[in-house]
């Protein structure tokens, strides 16, 4: 093992030892440089193999050969050598992205580089304070000295800005260094904290100490110095300011903060979550990509800075944790620094110019998922420990601020990837080049290979080494295959999981499993309709259906936390492939991330930080949690379901969503809400806050969202918003079942979920095939179309009938349970909603099937043809299930009807035959079935037989109080067509529910702006900043001691 | 209950009855509401006279599948809404093909014709039959509330859903009626069936004076004759469903004939002494007189 | 105006803590512990009379190292800063005066002397008050005043450079050396102790005080000559 | 003694910093920086002085065997030199930008040097 005092040695050495090789041969320099770079990286990876692996122990270098406290010690940990890996690879990485700069300007440049990552790495070691200052400025003059390798001018002013701070910083950390010295008689870190000393201003001391040390982790508000700096050095230095720097400030702040003591955590967990939050408000408002990024980087230092304040209650996980946070944070920053790099423009949108090039769009995916903490990256699993942890310590601020701050940040990170996948391209945007594009990539296999670790830790689960995820990685290898090659591969896949797991699961996980798993597939013969390679839409798609699979797989709360994250990425991906679905995407990711934390904060709440927890021990948290936890859940799986209120997520994103699409995330990805509150209930049961049961709630959001939805719907001249707005409704009547917490409100719940996968994507797809022919999706744009897409028309009419209940199909059977349900409980009040939501519902069906295909053919229809035979293929065995299903519901039913039997312990359904009785009616579909169609085939027979030598006429032939129309196919009625009910209930349209949210998103803007005015660019200004939040820090401080 | 082949004449039998009933019945009313008028009305036959006249038609056109289906789904839905009810309690024969489904399956299956009827006359291509329809949904939805909230009511009331049931529960006396047993909910239901039965204030979708517009105006010949059929019979389904669950049901055909056409001059009285509400009027009457009966009804149970 | 009043408020509640830092102070009336091993063990350990110095080259010399660095960065980023943004040419010192003879020959006698003293300063660095940086700066001095007396005069950037990066280079060399053969990085005790108080003595420590003398005046004198080719800007 | 040689370092230290950041020259806020640092330094001695001793110079007069009775703490002159040394460094660094500045827009007030903002 060779001594980590190489690093410095060798930094330092090559830095001086340059000028021995003559300025004129510049190559030879670089060459020499990349070397040392290198070496120092191989170095520090050898140490951390040997120390992750066990194979050696935390290294104590002394120098001097005298043992500490007397002369200057080192050590390297597992902490230190991860952290000296990445700063010496971010280091040898930004070399290579500085190339340019550095060959212009020589040895002196290329010194200075090579100092900078000495003088970061040997910040991660000393374990003397004195040297940590020195440490710390021979940082911040090499910064003032890379700063300038940027091409823009502007740099020179940020670098002198970052100076006078620096001289700041520099006063208060020598007076607290010194300071300290006396108070405890020595310099060395261990040493302070193994003889505590209370002599007399100590605390001061240790306070000017931190503070100057905080400050260099540039907190917000007084850190407009280093924004300046992100903003106009080169983004090859971005990248080491923020990933290696910035880690290495974190970890002199943990070292110092260790014999500081535990009274100055709070301190630091505060300063920490105001930057975090701060910053990233501020960052909404910011369109130029690099200072976008500054602000991500110290809202992540702060995110950190407030970990490390709660290293108290972390224990064991606080390595692992912060660790997490802090490389997730290092390598998604210092990719994207470089990804910049290859970018022409400066504002957000410009990025759009990756688009040309999928991996770059990968790569781009791969950093904010890092950074926002999504699997299977470090960060999510280092989210899910630090909430199990704080929620166990009572810490619940704390986390809500976390949260908070991570829905912000997300909030702007999936922005600007909306912008990059859906924004005009800028011409000739890119500039890639091999090497730019090959360190970026290193920075995406870092990430890979991170998610990998952290996963593979023993007592965690790895995601990334589960089948189904394994799979969505194996599409993306795929992606240069053709798409309908890939189809086949995806059906393929879909349907092998399907038989590898079914036998597994109880009646009704294996109801959702079928909608879910095979169902998918039967949507994805849809997708056979697709030429050419389709990029990205696979490996979103396997995402998406490998999260569902998770779900149903997982048995832990991380497992289900986990899979339902992978689930909500990958519909996040596939719904932004949509043509104008870029705000509703961004909308479907807040508002599911949202829900995701609810669902995290509600799962730690649950188990009070025990890890691994059983998902069916969930019933066996206390009494007075278990409400908390039922709201939490509740709110999350509402999230999914779109509930009213938290539903405006959903119409834009279903409806804006390509054909194929629509399907899945209407049909399917609902679905997952609704899995997650049967788990719920079924745990947890009947819940009571403040004496008001929470199932009732629930009924009452269903109920309202089961009318609202369907009065929202009618109004809709959009045919799959108006769907979108179905679902809505629909998922209502689903939510009101499970919520009667009866045997007859599951059963009908589970009833839903068939019905509804079937008959919307039935319905979906019918539409998405007319907007295939008709390029539109305005229903007043269409009409007539019944004799051209004959086969669409019956999908829709049998998913019409089926779904506004009216027997003989399945959905009457729905209603049916319904009603026998509803005899059970003793909720009336909802109901009253719901019955208005039944006929409702009928109203925007009608709508859809009459203004599509039947009235007025219009003009530039009139060469249409049938819709492509992958769409209609779909429909066709979805209807022909509807069918069987009305006749025979047993065959799903039966057995599920048995199983929540067994948790309720009734049997309130007798199946005979072909009959279903219950203790209040029965039902005979078989029977209502024949007889209707008797009658009909009778009636019909009769017809026929008087007119079945009608003349076939134009439908144009029309008269109208005896006249013909002039131009009748201008008086096609579609518009507005439910105008009466317009008039008589309009005022329930009103969107108070988005203005709401607007509000919210405003405000959080508005703040922002505000805030970013206090950026006002002078230096000087800057200065006071940090220094009055010295003050202000000093003062509730001191007076959180006195 | 299961199925037997003697069942079918059995029901084709009360068809028939029903047939004729209906279409006597709704000639004297019409006449009645003419002497109101003034006016000497149209002969009790009247009604077999257009019956036949239509089926005879000759001139006949199509407008394609779905308007030629229309009539059909309307007749099925009116045949079918009466095999589904039982019509007369007791009675061996008159139970059709009750065994099929509750009174759920009834309250649903009134859409059905609904839903067919209105396909047809869309596929006509005649913008104003998609006026009649639109207008002739969106009433019919706010009216139909306080009847399902009746049943409700009722079904709770007397803890069953079946039909037959509920009958059987109103036997033994006037007073055992749900009318006087749970007043409330068949004044809610009265609601609706005023509203459903096609006369003022609430018939601005069919009235003549009114734009001709709506299904009627699109057809003639025997798609007509269908319709008319239709016309007789389903007024006289609905009724026997509402006879039949708040108004003791009938335990003969003459209690039948005397219920029915109590029941059914309620709408025509109404009918002929007051003025036509708008659409939106129509809807906003209901969910401000009748919701609030209803919503009255399921919590006094 | 509100900004000074503002400026000084928040400096004012800074001196508020200084005070308390201030009034809280008892200077020590024991040496601590570390100070106290370092004079026990000056003799033994590093052998230097001059304990200051010997804490400063051996004990914390990581630290000396890192601050022979930050020179050598100031020089570095000093000469790319202003490498960037050179007068036009022929400006540079063209149009100064000629030093009168009497300023020339009064500076060239005396560089001699100032090289020679901070020569004596660095080599007494382990015995007296003194040491590598003291020295060093004192041979820039000379430097600058060669500067300031001949200002059209021009320094060989070479010859700098070349004193800058060996010196540099060795220490690096020399502290490696005191982990391969001594107690670890920077131990002087690579070259043996000698008699305590002499010369030749405190093992590496005049020899390291040599190359930070070296590298010290190379990196002034080379700020000096950046920052002098500037002047006439 | 020792207080007031503290109170004059931070006497400078505050000077220094209200000057630094009350003018808006650019070459007076780091004249005023090096006279913030100079108080930093001031304050570095004086911690390490104790009254009646000497300095830390093992000799005639200090042998090995008293000296840590008769010694002044020799840390903190050891830490200072290292302190000016860096000080002077910025205090360069901070020149050559001030000149680089003046360059680009022919002004020294830093006032003028905002377009980074926001």
């Amino acid at each position: 093992m060779v001594s980590p005092v190489l690093i410095i040695a060798i930094g330092l050495g090559t830095a001086f030892a340059l000028g021995l090789l003559g300025s004129t041969r510049k190559t030879l320099l670089f060459g020499v440089t990349l070397a040392a770079l290198a070496a120092m990286a191989t170095i520090s990876l050898i140490w951390l193999v040997a120390l992750a692996t066990g194979a050696t122990e935390t290294a104590e270098i002394h120098t001097a050969g005298v043992a500490p406290p007397f002369a200057i010690n080192l050590r390297v940990g597992i902490a230190e050598a991860a952290l000296l890996a990445t700063v010496t690879l971010t280091g040898l990485l930004a070399a290579l992205s500085l190339r340019a700069q550095l060959l212009t300007l020589g040895r002196g440049g290329m010194a200075v580089l090579l100092v900078l990552v000495m003088a970061i790495s040997g910040l991660v070691m000393t374990r003397d304070l004195f040297n940590i200052f020195v440490f710390i400025e021979l940082v911040a003059i090499a910064t003032a000295g890379l700063v300038l390798l940027s091409e823009d001018t502007r740099a020179v002013c940020a670098g002198f800005k970052f100076l006078v701070v620096s001289q700041i910083i520099a006063i208060l950390l020598l007076v607290g260094i010194i300071f300290t010295y006396h108070a405890n008689g020595s310099l060395n870190i261990d040493d302070i904290g193994a003889t505590p000393v209370a002599a007399q201003g100590a605390a001061l001391a240790m306070f000017l100490l931190l503070i100057a040390l905080v400050i260099e982790l540039k907190p917000f508000p007084a850190n407009g110095w280093a924004l300046d700096i992100y903003t106009s050095a080169h983004p090859g230095f971005s990248a080491i300011f923020s990933a290696a720097t910035g880690s290495a400030a974190l970890f002199v702040v943990d070292k110092v903060v260790a014999p500081a003591g535990a009274e100055w955590l709070p301190l630091l967990t505060g300063i920490g979550l105001l930057s975090f939050v701060g910053s990233n408000v501020v960052a909404l408002r910011q369109d130029n990509d690099r200072r976008l990024l500054g602000y991500s980087s110290v809202g992540q230092l702060g995110l950190v800075l407030a970990v490390i304040g709660q290293r108290d209650v972390l224990g064991d996980a606080y390595l692992y944790v912060a660790g997490g946070l802090v490389l997730s944070h290092a390598v998604a920053k210092a990719g994207l620094f470089w990804m910049s790099a290859i970018l022409r423009g400066r504002k957000l949108q410009d990025w759009a110019a990756i688009r040309a090039r999928a991996p770059m769009v990968l790569a781009f995916a791969t950093f904010i998922a890092m950074l926002v903490g999504l699997p299977p990256f470090p960060g999510f699993y280092a989210k899910w420990d630090l909430a199990q942890a704080l929620v166990a310590a009572g810490r619940l601020p704390v986390l809500g601020l976390i949260l908070l701050g991570v829905l912000i940040e997300a909030a702007y990170l999936f922005r600007w990837f909306g912008f990059a996948i859906k924004r005009e391209a800028p011409e000739s945007g890119l500039s890639a080049n091999m090497v730019d594009c090959g360190i970026t990539f290193a920075a995406v296999a870092g990430g890979w290979a991170l998610g990998w670790i952290w996963g593979a830790i023993p007592g965690q689960h790895n995601v990334l080494a589960t089948l189904p995820v394994l799979a969505v990685v194996a599409f993306i290898a795929l992606e240069p295959l053709p798409a309908k090659l890939k189809n086949v591969l995806a059906i393929a896949a879909l349907l092998g999981w399907f038989a590898l797991v079914y036998g597994d699961y109880d009646p009704m996980r294996l109801i959702f499993a079928v909608v879910m798993i095979p169902g998918g597939a039967v949507i994805l013969l849809a997708s056979f309709s697709e030429t050419g390679r389709r990029i990205g839409f696979y490996p979103s798609a396997m995402a998406m259906y490998a999260g569902l699979a998770l779900l149903l797989e997982a048995n832990t709360f991380f497992e289900f936390f986990a899979a339902w994250e992978v689930m909500t990425l990958g519909s996040y991906f596939l719904i932004l492939r949509g043509r104008m679905s870029e705000p509703h995407a961004l909308s479907y990711m807040l508002f599911s991330l949202g829900g995701a934390f609810a669902l995290l904060a509600g799962f730690a709440l649950a188990s009070g930080g025990v890890q691994p927890f059983a998902l069916d021990q969930l019933g066996t948290v206390t009494a007075e949690l278990a409400p908390w936890v039922f709201v939490l859940l509740a709110i999350g799986f509402m999230t999914k379901t779109a509930a009213m209120g938290l539903h405006i997520w959903l119409p834009g994103a279903h409806a804006e969503a390509e054909t194929d699409v629509s399907p899945m995330v209407s049909g399917i990805l609902l679905k997952a809400g609704l899995f997650g509150l049967f788990v719920m209930l079924m745990q947890l049961g009947r819940q009571s806050l403040w004496g008001v049961d929470l199932t009732v709630v629930l009924a009452w959001i269903g109920a309202i969202s089961a009318f609202l939805g369907a009065v929202l719907s009618i109004f809709q001249e959009d045919a799959k918003r108006l769907l979108a707005y179905s679902s809505i409704s629909q998922m209502g009547y689903a939510l009101f079942g499970v919520a009667l917490m009866n045997h007859l409100g599951w059963l009908l719940a589970m009833m839903f979920v068939i019905n509804h996968y079937v008959y919307k994507s039935m319905l979906f797809l019918a539409v998405g095939g007319v907007y295939k022919r008709t390029h539109t999706k305005l229903m007043y744009q269409m009409g007539g179309l019944i004799t051209l897409m004959p086969f669409t028309f019956v999908s829709v009419l049998v998913g019409i009938i089926a779904m506004s209940g009216v027997p003989p199909l399945s959905g009457f059977g729905g209603r049916w349970i319904f009603y026998n349900a509803i005899m059970d409980a003793d909720l009336r009040l909802p109901l009253i909603l719901i019955f208005m939501a039944g006929p409702i519902g009928f109203l925007y069906l009608f709508r859809l099937i009459h203004t599509i295909f039947l009235g007025q053919l219009k003009d530039p229809h009139r060469q249409l043809k049938e819709a492509p035979f992958w769409l209609v293929l779909p429909q066709m065995i979805f209807a022909a299930f509807l069918i069987a299903f009305a006749v025979l519901p047993g065959m799903a039913l039966q057995r599920v009807d048995g199983y929540i039997g067994s948790i309720f312990g009734d049997q309130p359904l007798i199946w005979q035959g072909r009959a279903i009785t219950s203790e209040f009616g029965y039902w005979n579909p078989v029977a209502i079935m024949v007889v209707i169609a008797v009658v009909f085939v009778a009636v019909f027979l009769i017809l026929i037989a008087k007119n079945h030598d009608a003349q076939k006429v134009k439908q144009f032939n029309i008269v109208f109080s005896a006249e013909r129309p002039y131009r009748p196919e201008t008086t096609h009625f579609a518009w507005n067509f439910f105008a009466p009910y317009r008039k008589a209930m309009g005022i329930l349209e009103t969107p108070v529910v988005t203005s709401f949210w607007g509000g919210v998103t405003d405000g959080v803007n508005g703040a922002a702006e505000f805030t970013r005015r206090f950026y006002t660019g002078n230096g000087q200004t800057y200065a006071a900043h940090v220094l009055l939040f010295v003050v202000a820090v000093y003062l509730i401080a001191m007076g959180g001691v006195a | 209950m299961t199925f037997e082949w003697i069942q079918v004449p059995y029901a084709l039998a009360t068809l028939f009855i029903i047939l004729n009933y209906g279409l006597l019945m709704t000639a004297v009313v019409q006449k009645l509401a003419a002497r109101v008028g003034g006016r000497p009305g149209i002969p009790v036959w009247q009604n077999y006279i257009d019956l036949v006249k239509n089926f005879a038609l000759r001139s006949k056109i199509s407008h394609g599948v779905m308007y030629y289906l229309g009539p059909v789904f309307r007749l099925s839905g009116g045949i079918g809404l009466i095999f589904f009810v039982p019509t007369i309690y007791g009675s061996t024969w008159a139970q059709n093909f009750s065994f099929a489904g509750d009174l759920i399956l009834a309250l649903y299956f009134i859409f059905f014709g609904t839903l067919g009827m209105a396909l047809g006359a869309g596929e006509s291509g005649h913008p104003h039959s998609a006026i009649g329809v639109s207008r002739g949904l969106a009433q019919v939805t706010a009216a139909e509330l306080p009847m399902a909230l009746a049943v409700y009511a009722i079904a709770i009331q007397y803890q069953t859903l079946s039909i037959t049931e509920i009958v059987a529960a109103q036997q033994g006396g006037l007073f055992n009626w749900t009318l006087f047993t749970n007043p409330i909910a068949v004044a809610a239901a009265m609601f609706a069936y005023v509203g459903t039965t096609m006369r003022s204030p609430f018939d601005v979708v069919i009235a003549p004076q009114e734009i001709p517009i709506g299904p009627p105006t699109e057809y003639h010949s025997a798609y007509l004759a269908l319709m008319q059929t239709n016309r007789v019979i389903f007024p006289i389904a609905k009724t026997i469903i509402y006879m039949n669950i708040f108004f003791g049901g009938a335990t003969n055909w003459a209690e039948f004939a005397i219920k029915v056409f109590l029941l059914y001059m309620i709408p025509a009285v109404i009918g002929v002494v007051h003025p036509r509400f708008r659409v939106e009027q129509s809807i906003r009457f209901f969910l401000k007189w009748g919701l609030p009966v209803g919503v009255l009804a399921i919590l006094m149970v | 105006m509100i900004r000074k009043v503002v400026i000084g408020l928040m400096v004012a509640l800074l001196g508020v803590a200084f005070w308390t830092l201030t009034s809280g102070y008892v200077p020590d009336a024991e040496l601590n512990r570390t100070a106290a091993y370092y004079a026990a063990n000056a003799e033994s350990e590093v052998g230097a009379p001059n304990i200051v110095t010997g804490i400063i080259v051996t004990w914390r010399g990581l630290d000396t190292l890192g601050e022979v660095t930050v020179l050598f960065l100031t020089s570095a980023i000093i000469a790319l800063v202003l490498s960037q943004s050179k007068t036009p040419k022929g400006a540079s010192g063209a149009g100064l005066l000629p030093s009168g003879e009497l300023l020339v020959t009064g500076a060239r006698m005396l560089a001699p002397l100032i090289a020679l003293f901070g020569a004596y300063v660095i080599m007494n660095g382990h015995l007296t008050p003194g040491g590598g940086f003291q020295g060093g700066a004192i041979l820039a001095s000379g430097v600058l005043l060669s500067l300031l007396a001949e200002p059209s005069r021009r320094f060989g950037h070479t010859v700098i450079a070349r004193i800058e990066s060996f010196s540099g280079t060795f220490y690096v060399l020399v502290g490696l050396a005191g982990m391969a053969y001594a107690g670890g990085f920077l131990d002087n005790g690579i070259l043996p102790l000698g008699r305590f108080g002499t010369m030749l003595s405190a093992g590496a420590i005049p020899l390291i005080s040599i190359l930070i003398g070296l590298k010290v005046g190379a990196e002034f004198s080379s700020i000096l000559e950046s920052l002098h080719e500037t002047e006439d800007a | 003694m020792a207080q007031i040689a503290l109170a004059t370092g931070f006497v400078l230290i505050l000077a220094g910093l209200y000057g630094a950041l009350t003018n808006r020259d650019i070459l007076r806020m780091i004249v005023a920086f090096t006279i913030a640092d100079t108080g930093v330094n001031v304050v570095l001695v004086a911690v390490g002085y104790m009254p009646g001793r000497t300095a830390p110079i093992l000799d005639a007069a200090v042998p090995v065997a008293v000296a840590s009775q008769r010694i002044i703490d020799p840390v903190p002159q050891a830490l200072v030199l290292t302190a000016i040394v860096i000080g002077l460094g910025i205090t360069a660094l901070m020149l050559a930008y001030a000149y680089r500045l003046f360059r680009l827009r022919h002004s020294l007030d830093i006032s003028n040097f905002t377009e980074l903002k926001w």
